[in-house]
C-alpha cells in the first residue's frame, strides 16, 4: 500500500528528509510543503537527496520563498494545494515525517 | 472494511525536550480501548524514549517512561526499534528498557515486545499499515 | 474520500495551521468529506476567540471558525492537551474552577478518543505539525 | 549580575520555558539580579491563568507567577506576539474590545522595547526557545 | 559604561514556515529607536530570508520582505551574510535582494548594506558584539 | 570577548551543533542543555564533533535523558543550574543556537 511522504522541514535545519528518503518505497510519493519546498532548489547540497524520485512540491510554498520553477529539481512536479488533495486520495496514507 | 485497522504510531523526538513523545503516548494509551491493530515505531531521536534510568527529578518534569513498561498490559506488543537509528547514537538495546508482554495464547508466557528491525524492513512494515500517526 | 486533520501546532508561530487550513479548504471544494479537524499539543492554542492579529495578517483563528460555520465542520479541541495550555469552555471553567472561557465559535473540547475514531472512520488522516 | 531572560516558547510543549525558569531561580539563589524576563514569541502563552495542568505534573504558569511574587519579578510580554496570540490582561480586553481576559497574576503586557531595554541595561541577556 | 551597546541580531530560520524571521525583524524595528550600534547576521537557513522575488499570496501571510530593503532608513547597514551558507543552499548574492543605506557623511552616497562574509570573519564579528539576540 | 555558546537541540535532529562549532573560538565554552546533551554521549557519532572543545553540559537534563556521566564524552565538565548561572556570568556574552 502506497504512502505519501510529507517532509515540511528545510532539509539543512533538519534530519526528516533523510528519514523519509531512507523509508521511501518503489510506488511512495514524496510532497515538500512549507520549509521542505527548499529540498527540490537545484544547486542546493540537499539536491542529490532526492534526485530520480517521486517528488511533488507545493507550488504555493516555493512561491512564497521566491524559488522560480526553473530552478527546481530535475523530474520534481509542481502542485497546488487541489493537487495536495489528490495526491492524498492517490495513496493510500500518508506518513507525515515530523 | 473491517472495524480493526492497523495503526502505526511513528516515534521520532526525544524526550522532555518536546512535550511530543509524552502526549503521543497518551494517544496510545486511550487508543488501547478502541482495540485497534496497533504498532509503534521508534525512529531516529525516537529511540531515546525508550533508555532506561531516566530521572527527572532534577527538571522537575514528570518522568513517563515507566509508562512503556505497561504497554504490554494494554496489548501493545509491537514496538519496532530501528537499528541504524540505535547505532548512530551509540546505542545498543541493552541501554534500552527491557518491554515484555504476556501471550495469552501460549500459557502466558513473557515475551519480548521490542523488535530490532533494520530501516529496510520497518519501511516494509510500514507498507502494510492503514493509519499512520504523527507527532 | 472521507479526511481527518490533525494540527499539531498553533497560530502563528508555525505553518503548521495555515497548511493545515488551505488542505482542508481545497478537500471540501473538490467535494471530499471532512470527519473531523483535530487540534492536538499547541495545535489547540487554533481555538482562542481572543486573538487580535495585525489588520495587514491573516486571521487564523477566524478563518477556521469560518470555515466551520460554512461546511459545518467538526473542529475538535483535545481536552488534555488545552488543560496544560489554557483553553477553556464553559464546561471546563466549571469543572476546573476557572473564571474565564476563551474557546472560540466552531470549536469544542472533547477527549483523544475523537482522534483514535478519525483513524478509524475516515479514509486517510492528514497530519500537519512542526 | 543583572540579567534578562527571554523565553520564546509556551509551556509545557518545549522544555524552555521549564530551562529558563530554573535558570532564573539559581541566579536569583546566588543573588544576582533579575532585570526583567521577557516572553516573546509563543513564550506568551506562558501567562495564562487559564491553564490546569495534570496534578501530577508541573504548574508552569503558576510557577512563574509565584517567583515574581517572591523575588518581585518583572514578567513581561510582548504586547505583538500576545495579541497574535491570544492573551489578554484588561487594557488589551478594552481596546480590542474582548469579552475576556486570561492573564495570570505577576505577569504585565508592554512592547517590545522591553526587551530592547533589556539587552541595554542588563549585563547579559539569556535566550531560551526551540 | 556607554549608553550605546554592539548588538547582534543572529536569524538561522526560513521565513514563513515559523514566524521567528518576522518577529526577531520586528525587534529590530523598534530597537532601532534606541540608538544602538546595530548588526545583523543571517546564517544557514536565515539567508532564506533575504531571497528576492518572495510571493506570499498563495499562502495567505503577510510577504514582510519588502521590510529588509527598509532597514537602512532605520540606519541599520551592517547585513552580514554567512558564505557558507549560501553557497551551500546553491544560492549567490545575486538571488538576494540588494539592500543599501545612504551614508549622511558622504553626500548621501548609496552604500552596500550587505557584507559577505566568511563563517571565520563573522565569528571575529561575534566577538567584538556586547549583545546577542536570538529568536 | 568570550561566548557562551548554548546549545538546546539534538546533533541528530537538528544543524545547530555544527553551526555552534563553527563558531566557537578560543576562549568560548559552549553549554549542552535540554535535548542538547545527547551530543556529549560517547560512542553517538556527534561526538567527535566536540572532542577537544571546553564543554559543559546540564546534569539535570543528562539525568532525564537517563545518561550516566560515565557514559560522557572525555573532558566534558558537568555542572547543574547554578554551574549555568556562573558560565553566564564568567563569559562576556550567550548566544543561544536555537
Amino acid at each position: 500500500m502506497s504512502i505519501l511522504h510529507l517532509v515540511n522541514k528545510s532539509p539543512y535545519e533538519r534530519d526528516s528528509l533523510d528519514t523519509a528518503v531512507d523509508y521511501m518505497l518503489d510506488g511512495d510519493t514524496m510532497l515538500l510543503i512549507e520549509d521542505g519546498v527548499y529540498a527540490a532548489m537545484s544547486g542546493g547540497k540537499a539536491a542529490s537527496k532526492i534526485s530520480g524520485m517521486k517528488v511533488s512540491v507545493l507550488g504555493p510554498d516555493l512561491a512564497a520563498r521566491g524559488i522560480s520553477e526553473e530552478k527546481l529539481v530535475d523530474g520534481v512536479t509542481v502542485v497546488d494545494y487541489a493537487g495536495f488533495v489528490d495526491l492524498v486520495e492517490s495513496n493510500d496514507k500518508v506518513q507525515s515525517w515530523l | 472494511m473491517s472495524n480493526i485497522k492497523k495503526f502505526m504510531y511513528v516515534n521520532r523526538r526525544a524526550p522532555y525536550g518536546t512535550i511530543y513523545a509524552w502526549e503521543s503516548l497518551e494517544v496510545v494509551l486511550i487508543g488501547a480501548a478502541f482495540e485497534q491493530d496497533v504498532s509503534l515505531a521508534f525512529i531516529d531521536d525516537g529511540v531515546y524514549q525508550l533508555v532506561k534510568g531516566q530521572d527527572t527529578a532534577g527538571i522537575g518534569m514528570k518522568n513517563f517512561s515507566p509508562t512503556y513498561a505497561a504497554l504490554g498490559d494494554y496489548e501493545v506488543t509491537k514496538i519496532y526499534v530501528e537499528k541504524e537509528s540505535l547505532e548512530e547514537r551509540g546505542l545498543t538495546l541493552d541501554d534500552l528498557q527491557h518491554l515484555v508482554w504476556e501471550d495469552e495464547d501460549d500459557d502466558w508466557a513473557e515475551k519480548d515486545s521490542i523488535r530490532l528491525v533494520s530501516c529496510a524492513e520497518l519501511a516494509q512494515v510500514f507498507a502494510e499499515q492503514e493509519v499512520m500517526f504523527n507527532f | 474520500m472521507n479526511l481527518t486533520i490533525q494540527v499539531n501546532e498553533g497560530p502563528y508561530q508555525h505553518q503548521a495551521s495555515d497548511s493545515a487550513y488551505f488542505f482542508t479548504k481545497a478537500a471540501l471544494e473538490k467535494g471530499h468529506e471532512i470527519f473531523r479537524v483535530f487540534f492536538y499539543h499547541d495545535g489547540v492554542n487554533n481555538g482562542t476567540r481572543l486573538t487580535t492579529p495585525p489588520q495587514d495578517d491573516r486571521n487564523v483563528v477566524k478563518r477556521w471558525s469560518e470555515l466551520a460555520a460554512e461546511h459545518d465542520l467538526d473542529l475538535v479541541i483535545c481536552v488534555a492537551a488545552a488543560q496544560r495550555r489554557g483553553i477553556v469552555d464553559d464546561g471546563e471553567a466549571e469543572r476546573n474552577k476557572k473564571d474565564a472561557t476563551n474557546i472560540a465559535p466552531g470549536f469544542r473540547i472533547s477527549g483523544l478518543g475523537q482522534l483514535v475514531e478519525g483513524g478509524i472512520q475516515s479514509d486517510r488522516l492528514v497530519v500537519f505539525g512542526d
